[in-house]
């Protein structure tokens, strides 16, 4: 694997693909929470609008040069992430980036994104984006770390750390697939899924930005316009790495549509289902079940 | 003989010791200390002594030529002598310093000088 | 109490260790080798009667240098330690009686002869410069008694004792050159046995050690009486 | 040619009596004749020894009486002798100096008891003759009593009569010993009566040899002692501390002689009790004097295991034992004599020291001595002693001497951070007589140090190119800062440019990161104006140390450029405002690492095939570090474990780490990055060598490796979660700093080639991004002066180039790609996929998450939210301070992309040891056998990424306009002041509560409870010396009886 | 003379003895100080039957006289203090 020039707008269709997607499925689960609570729930095309609009926007307001930034390294994380992965298995199209480095390239990428946004809100001038921001971080890190432990399993499970040739090893039907291969892992894994999806019950994070003063009202206009579009991408491709780590990746789009939109299905599903937690319980769920998930998946593989 | 005379040396170093260690009054533990001094003294000229041998003084008594027969081993008198002195030096620096004491704290208890301590 | 039964504890150790001693000493049959020496070589090699005397003041001179550096020493912190207690002489005492002023002008020479006597005679007869010097303090002493007022000139008796004492040493280094060895005798002839002018330096140095006894036990009687009454 | 050494006695009494013939009022001329005896004495004794060094003569026997001994009292005059004669001479002739307004006013007595003490002492060491020992022994006694008195403390009279009272019981004793010892040998003679060996009178050689030791004021028996020590004239003092008890010590060896090997062990018991009862004692001591006596008696009792040890120490005997002696005399004799200097007695009045730096000089240097670093006497005398005692296999004497050493060390570097940091009322005057003795006894030291340096048969460390350029500094501390800084920055580049070539690639870069990133760093201290007293010494002397360490092949060149790195980096951490404690547990926790380190090389070399160099004393127990591969079992594993422990102390490790935060935070702003991002890796350079050379070992079926790694993740997790809770910007980065030797240890103890090169990735990363952050946040502390976070916020405008140094060294630091810190995390994940034992990975995945976390708050309470009032006038740190930092982001960029340029070495390098697992570095792909990774594409692809996004957001929001600060709503009200909307204060609160039952300070708690144990140990044994005379003079009986049963036992 | 020399050294011991605990024990202070002397003296009368003169001559002289003396000398300066004893022990 090499860069050639090809690569360029093959990323762009990747990215242009990824982006509707995102935009659509989120809606959609969306929408499918509103029905659960017996709400009518936004049109399937609501964020479309949202996006347009915003980018309509114009703004001559700025808090600093990180706020300025901020949305930035959001997007650019979210874009790298995506691009930084072999999204179709076997398509030499779609697999962007990916000689630029393997798994840990993408996992560590993550945080890029998440840097970014946090010292964007940092300076925007409102505590609440900081408590925000701090409460969101304490609680990632712990969720992150049964999927590390995951990761880690597959890892050694496979002899790999090239996200390929895992997909390769889970190759030849669905039995295959780490889910049943190496099924605590992915247990684990599953539930530090839920604790990164901002969803239900990890999401107390997002309080102090649903009170109408945080970050989301200070960004405004294409800031909010940036961020809108890294969370139609951002999900997707961190749902990609999980998908191809846990469930046996995928051959083509629709194979991967299916798989992301069940995946994030499951997230919001159990956020319909369960209350919130303060950050300090689902720092002690993460510790109390995940990670001794993680610690077994290690053991035994 | 000589062990009568060594046990009383002996002794008399126990006793000034007792002394010593319980008369709190700086004179009266001097004094012990003279007694055991004596004691010590006594002891010395003991070990030297020799039954049926005279001083180790050539005279008519005693020739030069048959001294070896006759003289009782003078190195440890020469030792006391040297002791005795020592042990008046001493005693007298000490009794200066139970003067100076007194002038001082106007006691002569020993428990009483613990200004120093720990 | 306690004290005291602690005391009685230790010293019943102490008393096994001496009662140790005691039981296993033995008195020698014949003269060990260092006094078998002393015996046989003290009247050709030294030539003094005495032999304690030749050990103290010859073979083991450096002792006896040490010892009336010790009495130096002592008179000399006596001195210190009473110096602030000086007092003055404004305060008048009751007189002593006349017996004893009578009779102390009249002993003292005789005592200042026999204490000389003893020392100069060390090398023959029992006694020498401590004894002798002792006896002079004595003298001293009675004076002392007879007249508690009467001033000693520390600068004489300073002066004695310091001149004793450097001829002493000096006496000493002079073996060093004209003799086998620091403090040896043999710097002067050594004479007849048994008569005044023998033994080399032993006369002379147990002469010197007497005044310097003399002085230095003087000196601390003097200081001691100097010192007021609290 | 040389004179008669009775002259020397000749002379002191000579001069003693001929002043009683002077007039009363004379006593300037008494003096000059005092000052000219002595001088003469010391004259004729520095002859003797300059006759016996030079040629190496057989001692002399002279003869006294013209009669050869046992007939007549004889002197010997040998090596030691000399030795001892001079230092007991000069000691007095100093004394005298010292004393010299008093003796001037007590008048010519005094003087004469001064001269008769010294020559005593003399004579003491000169006698063969047990009797004549007596005499100058008593001789002693008297004219200490004399001498107590000239002390203007009241209180030293009852001192003088309490030391005659037990003095008295004393020569009871001695004096039944030695006449019975004449009647079982029919001599005096110390030599005869050896010959005939003490087994037909030990009860009468126990009561001489008994009384002998208590001259030596062993514990519990010296109460008086100390009441002397406190309340003497210091003059004296000093005298007695070091002429007699030298000489008393002097004598003790000569009597054993008689008793013969069967009474050594007496000697090591009553010394070894001594020596950690007395430093235990000394703990709780506040009283400067007093401290200093309780000091002695430990020293004493030091030197006393050295002559009790004789049976093993064979020919380096005088080699260990005089160096112990001498350092300790030296200073000793300095330190009484600089206490003259201070009005106060208490140990924090020393602070007015610092009006004087020659004086600190001294002081630094006599505390230096007596703790045994290098390169004074006592470190060599110490390094041998401990090889002989573990070759023998005396491991609990090695261990009780080392540990009393250490709380020595304790109690004296408390000390000295008192002088240091505290404040003092008092003003110090330097007559010329009172100095003379002090620069005397400061020029002694460092030419004993020189002397014991040649007659090592070893590295003279006096004579090493880099300690010799750090030592210059001293003599220029005339000079400005700048200058100063110019040359040390030189000198570290142009060291590095002579010897580069010489290293081996993994050496290569400590040397890098030893000369040229300290001489980054030094770029910083230009900020600094003024003359910056004692920085330079310091810092060089560290810099020394560790050149010396990577340039060690050695254990013994090893181990002194430990301790020397140590000593220069705690008089630099010590320089820091609030200090004080935390250079006292840096320095304790150290120097206990490094008699750990000593510990393990001593039992290693005893079994390590020696490569002995050619030397003067000795082909001496050191051996090449490389040869501790062929160690084997059972030793190599506690070799293993006291070196690692020993390193990891250095590193920080969980449980030893208590002394980093204080000791890296309050450091002063340039001193941060140079203990924090080099000194640091002096440990890890420790462990490389350890690992590479000794591999895995077991002890107990415990896989010790395994049991670092375990350290090693503990270490990193809780570091960073220790880092995470802290309101200090410093404290921090210094916890953070635990966390990442966690993570270089952890990757060190992976054993597989990957996890060496984490290892070493971390070793330059670290340093550079904590030497930037250290930079960063020390500028930032300097310009606002606070280091708590909470109380800045906002300075992003205001100081833009330190905010991106931070912003760029927690990117780097937190291993978000693309910047360098990544490749480390990436060799990490490679590494651990090869491991064996798994489980402590997911500690070391907590903790990277965690690290982020402080990281975040690290930038965002200081540069984001809002400014404070009080900041606004605030300006970016001085340009020197903020230069290094844009080097340092150069540096990371450069790394980031092109890492190969310094790993691949490095790799090949590591290969020798650990040949699996190299890494691949075809093109510009790093490729394991797991993954790869390509840092010029990443760079590239996040840069056009990024580029792209914010051109557009450019483009967009071309008109966006900075708001002003309160130009927001918050809760429904507009804020005016900053306090109420900067977040920051407790910024991990949940964190706290669902975590923050690691953190409790449970290592705190154990080392405070250790030290509150020896406190407590020190302060009960202080309660024996309730003050009263007749209780000494029980203990001294209690201690004959012990000993006595004791011997029984035996 | 073969019996009457032991007989009095005899004597002289338990005399010493009884001395020396009178020294100890004695009620006063200048009591003591004379039983101290006496044995010191009783010692020289020892020293000279154990053919010592010399020894005997000096124990007589300075350890008997002179210290006798010089602790009646300072006995005599601290009058007042040498009563002070807290009792015994």
């Amino acid at each position: 694997m090499d860069f050639d020039w090809m690569k360029i707008p093959y990323a762009f269709l990747t990215v242009f693909i990824v982006v509707n997607y995102g935009f659509l499925m989120g809606a959609l689960i969306q929408k499918i929470g509103a029905r659960a609570g017996r709400r009518h729930g936004i049109p399937i095309w609501q964020y479309y609008l949202d996006v347009i609009k915003n980018y309509g926007l114009r703004t001559s307001i700025t808090h600093g040069v990180m706020f300025y930034l901020g949305p930035v390294f959001r997007l650019s994380g979210g874009v790298g992430l995506l691009l930084f992965m072999p999204v179709i298995y076997g398509s030499y199209m779609f697999s962007n980036f990916s000689f630029a480095g393997d798994l840990i390239l993408a996992l560590y990428f993550v945080f890029f994104g998440t840097l970014g946004m946090a010292l964007g809100a940092g300076e925007s001038g409102h505590p609440h984006a900081a408590i925000g921001v701090t409460r969101g971080l304490q609680q990632v890190s712990m969720a992150e770390l049964p999927f590390a432990m995951a990761v880690f399993s597959v890892a050694l499970q496979y002899q790999t750390l090239s996200i390929t040739e895992i997909v390769a090893a889970q190759q030849g039907g669905m039995m295959n697939w780490t889910l049943f291969t190496n099924p605590i892992a992915v247990a684990a894994a599953m539930l530090a899924f839920l604790g990164s999806m901002m969803r239900p019950p990890f999401d107390v994070f997002i309080a102090p930005q649903e009170i109408p003063i945080g970050p989301p009202t200070e960004y405004h206009s294409s800031y909010l316009a940036l961020m809108q579009t890294n969370r139609a991408i951002f999900p997707v491709a961190k749902i990609v790495i999980y998908m191809n780590l846990f469930f046996g990746g995928a051959g083509s789009w629709p194979e991967l549509f299916v798989k992301v939109f069940f995946l994030y299905l499951f997230s919001a599903f159990v956020g319909v289902c369960f209350p919130r937690f303060r950050v300090e319980q689902s720092i002690r769920f993460f510790l109390v079940w995940a990670v001794p998930l993680g610690v077994l998946s290690i053991m035994v593989v | 003989m000589v062990h009568v005379v060594m046990a009383t040396g002996f002794l008399l170093i126990l006793i000034g010791f007792y002394g010593a260690l319980t008369h709190r009054n700086l004179l009266r533990m001097i004094v012990a200390f003279t007694v055991a001094d004596t004691g010590v003294n006594v002891v010395i000229v003991s070990v030297g002594h020799m039954r049926g041998r005279s001083a180790p003084i050539l005279d008519r008594a005693v020739a030069a030529a048959d001294a070896v027969q006759r003289i009782i081993d003078p190195v440890p008198q020469a030792l006391v002598l040297t002791a005795i002195v020592i042990g008046v030096g001493v005693t007298a620096l000490m009794l200066a310093y139970a003067w100076r004491i007194y002038r001082q704290h106007r006691t002569l208890d020993i428990a009483r000088l613990t200004a120093l301590k720990g | 109490m306690v004290k005291r039964l602690v005391a009685l504890a230790l010293l019943a150790v102490f008393g096994l260790v001496f009662a140790t001693l005691l039981t296993g000493y033995a008195p020698d049959a014949e003269l060990n080798q260092t006094a078998r020496y002393y015996a046989e070589r003290t009247a050709a090699d030294l030539g003094a009667a005495n032999i304690v005397t030749a050990i103290i003041v010859t073979y083991r001179g450096l002792d006896t240098l040490g010892e009336v550096t010790v009495l130096f020493l002592a008179a000399a912190i006596v001195g210190l330690v009473l110096a602030e207690g000086a007092h003055d002489r404004s305060r008048m005492r009751p007189p002593v009686g006349e017996l004893l002023t009578t009779g102390t002008r009249f002993l003292v020479p005789m005592i200042l002869l026999l204490g000389a006597y003893v020392f100069v005679n060390g090398h023959l007869t029992p006694g020498g410069g401590f004894q002798g010097g002792a006896i002079i303090a004595s003298a001293v002493l009675l004076m002392l008694l007879a007249d508690p007022l009467r001033h000693f000139s520390h600068r004489l008796i300073s002066a004695i004792e310091s001149l004793a004492g450097i001829l002493y040493v000096a006496i000493g280094i002079a073996g060093l050159f004209l003799a086998g060895g620091f403090l040896d005798n043999r710097i002067l002839p050594l004479g007849n046995l048994g008569e005044l002018a023998s033994a080399g330096a032993i006369p002379l140095i147990y002469s010197l050690i007497g005044l310097k006894v003399g002085a230095e036990f003087s000196s601390m009687l003097a200081s001691l009486s100097e010192t007021e009454e609290p | 040619m040389v004179i008669n050494a009775l002259h020397i006695l000749a002379t002191g009494l000579g001069a003693a009596f001929l002043t009683g013939l002077l007039d009363e009022k004379r006593n300037g001329l008494a003096f000059m004749i005092t000052l000219g005896a002595l001088a003469f004495m010391s004259a004729v004794s520095a002859g003797w020894l300059v006759l016996f060094a030079a040629t190496g003569a057989h001692p002399m026997d002279i003869q006294t009486a013209g009669t050869p001994p046992p007939f007549a009292i004889a002197l010997r005059m040998g090596l030691a002798e000399a030795a001892l004669l001079t230092l007991i001479n000069l000691a007095g002739l100093f004394a005298a100096m010292h004393m010299g307004e008093t003796l001037l006013a007590r008048g010519r007595r005094a003087m004469a008891v001064l001269l008769v003490m010294v020559m005593a002492l003399c004579g003491l060491v000169l006698t063969r003759d047990l009797f004549n020992l007596f005499v100058f022994f008593e001789l002693i006694v008297i004219a200490t009593g004399g001498l107590v008195l000239l002390s203007d403390d009241e209180r030293a009279v009852s001192a003088g009569f309490k030391y005659l009272i037990v003095s008295q019981f004393i020569s009871v004793l001695l004096l039944v010993g030695i006449v019975f010892g004449y009647h079982a040998t029919g001599t005096l003679n110390i030599d005869g009566m050896a010959e005939q060996g003490s087994g037909a009178f030990a009860l009468a050689f126990f009561l001489i040899l008994i009384a002998v030791a208590a001259e030596l004021k062993p514990f519990p028996a010296n109460g008086w002692a100390l009441d002397i020590y406190e309340s003497a004239h210091p003059g004296f003092a000093a005298l007695f501390s070091a002429a007699a008890a030298s000489a008393a010590l002097f004598a003790f060896d000569k009597v054993l002689a008689i008793g013969g090997a069967e009474w050594l062990p007496v000697a090591t018991g009553i010394g070894i009790v001594s020596f950690v009862a007395g430093n235990l004692l000394a703990l709780p001591q506040t009283n400067d004097r007093r401290l200093l006596g309780y000091s002695s008696i430990a020293q004493s009792g030091l030197i006393l295991v050295a002559i009790g040890q004789q049976d093993i120490l064979g020919e380096h005997y005088l080699f260990i034992a005089g160096g112990l002696l001498l350092s300790h005399a030296v200073a000793k004799a300095g330190l009484y004599w600089l206490s003259g200097f201070v009005a106060g007695r208490e140990l924090t009045d020393w602070a007015a020291l610092r009006q004087r730096p020659l004086l600190v000089l001294a002081f630094v240097t006599g505390i230096a001595m007596l703790s045994g670093l290098p390169p004074f006497p006592g470190f060599y005398a110490k390094w041998e002693l401990v090889h002989l005692l573990a070759n023998e296999g005396r491991l609990a004497l090695l261990g009780w001497i080392l540990f009393g050493a250490l709380v020595e060390a304790g109690y004296l570097f408390r000390w000295f951070g008192y002088a240091i940091k505290r404040e003092s009322a008092h003003t110090i005057d330097c007559p010329p007589d009172r100095v003379i003795p002090v620069i005397a006894a400061l020029l002694a030291g460092w030419a004993l140090g020189f002397a014991w340096g040649e007659l090592s048969g070893r590295s003279n460390l006096l004579l090493v190119l880099p300690l010799l350029f750090a030592l210059a500094f001293l003599l220029l501390e005339w000079a400005p800062a700048w200058l100063k800084n110019t040359l040390a920055i030189g000198g570290l580049s142009l060291y590095f440019l002579q010897t580069w070539q010489d290293y081996d690639p993994l050496r290569l870069i400590f040397l890098v990161i030893f000369t040229l990133g300290g001489a980054i760093i030094f770029l910083a201290s230009f900020h600094a104006h003024g003359r910056r007293i004692g920085f330079y010494p310091s810092a060089m002397t560290m810099f020394a140390g560790m050149v010396l360490l990577l340039q060690a092949t050695d254990s013994f060149g090893f181990f002194a450029a430990w301790e020397l790195l140590t000593i220069g980096s705690y008089f630099l951490i010590l320089r820091g405002k609030e200090s004080e404690p935390h250079a006292l547990s840096y320095i304790v926790f150290s120097l206990g690492g490094a008699f750990l380190i000593l510990a393990g090389f001593a039992i290693a070399a005893a079994s390590v095939v020696t490569l002995a160099p050619s030397g003067a004393v000795s082909p001496a127990p050191t051996f090449e570090i490389a040869s501790l591969a062929t160690l084997a079992q059972p030793v190599a594993p506690w070799v293993f474990l006291l070196l690692a422990i020993g390193f990891m102390t250095k590193t920080a490790a969980i449980g030893l780490h208590i002394w980093l935060p204080g000791a890296h935070a309050e450091a002063e702003t340039d001193v941060s990055p140079m203990v924090s991002g080099v000194l640091l890796k002096a440990g890890l350079y420790g462990l490389f060598v350890l690992l590479m050379s000794m591999g895995r070992q077991s002890l107990y079926g415990v896989d010790l490796v395994n049991l670092m790694l375990w350290i090693g993740a503990i270490t990193a997790l809780l570091g960073n979660l220790m880092a995470i809770f802290q309101e200090d910007a410093k404290r921090l980065l210094a916890y953070s700093s635990i966390g990442q030797m966690g993570y270089a240890l952890f990757g060190l103890a992976l054993m597989n080639h990957l996890g060496w090169l984490m290892a070493l990735m971390f070793v330059i990363n670290h340093y550079v991004y904590k030497s930037m952050l250290f930079l960063s946040v020390g500028g930032v502390a300097k310009r606002t002066g606070t280091r708590a976070m909470y109380q800045m916020g906002g300075l992003i405008t205001l100081m833009p180039l330190s905010f991106i140094a931070t912003l760029v060294g927690i990117i780097a630091m937190s291993g978000v790609p693309p910047l360098s810190g990544f490749g480390g995390r990436w060799i990490f994940y490679n590494a651990i996929m090869d491991a064996d034992t798994r489980l402590p990975m997911v500690l070391i995945f907590l903790s990277g998450p965690i690290a982020f976390l402080y990281l975040f708050r690290l930038i965002h309470t200081i540069f984001l939210g809002q400014l404070k009032d009080e900041h606004r006038r605030l300006k970016e740190a001085p340009l020197s301070i903020v230069l290094p930092q844009m080097i340092y982001v150069a540096i990371l960029i450069g790394v980031a992309i092109f890492p190969g340029l310094i790993l691949r070495r490095v790799d090949a390098y590591i290969s020798q040891f650990l040949p699996d697992g190299a890494l691949n570095w075809e093109g510009l792909t790093i490729t394991s056998q797991y993954g790869w990774w390509n840092p010029v594409a990443i760079m590239i692809v996040v840069a056009c990424i990024f580029l792209l996004i914010f051109g557009w957001l450019l483009f967009v929001n071309r008109k966006a306009q900075k708001v002003k600060q309160f130009n927001i709503v918050f809760s429904a009200e507009r804020p005016y002041r900053p306090e109420t909307t900067h977040f920051a204060w407790n910024f991990f609160a949940p964190y706290k509560k669902a975590m923050g039952f690691l953190v409790q300070p449970f290592v705190t708690r154990f080392w405070g409870a250790i030290t509150d144990l020896l406190h407590t140990a020190g302060d009960l044994g202080r309660r024996l010396y309730n003050g009263n005379g007749q209780i000494y003079a029980f203990h001294f009986l209690i201690f004959v009886v012990v000993v006595f049963v004791s011997q029984l036992g035996m | 003379m073969s019996y009457l020399l032991p007989a009095l050294v005899g004597l002289v011991c338990f005399a010493m003895l009884a001395a020396a605990f009178v020294a100890i024990r004695g009620a006063g202070m200048a009591i003591a100080i004379l039983a101290a002397g006496l044995v010191s003296l009783m010692a020289s009368v020892l020293f000279l039957v154990l053919a010592a003169p010399d020894v005997a001559m000096t124990e007589a002289a300075i350890g008997s006289g002179l210290t006798t003396f010089l602790l009646f000398f300072v006995l005599g300066r601290v009058r007042g203090g040498e009563k002070e004893e807290g009792g015994h022990g």
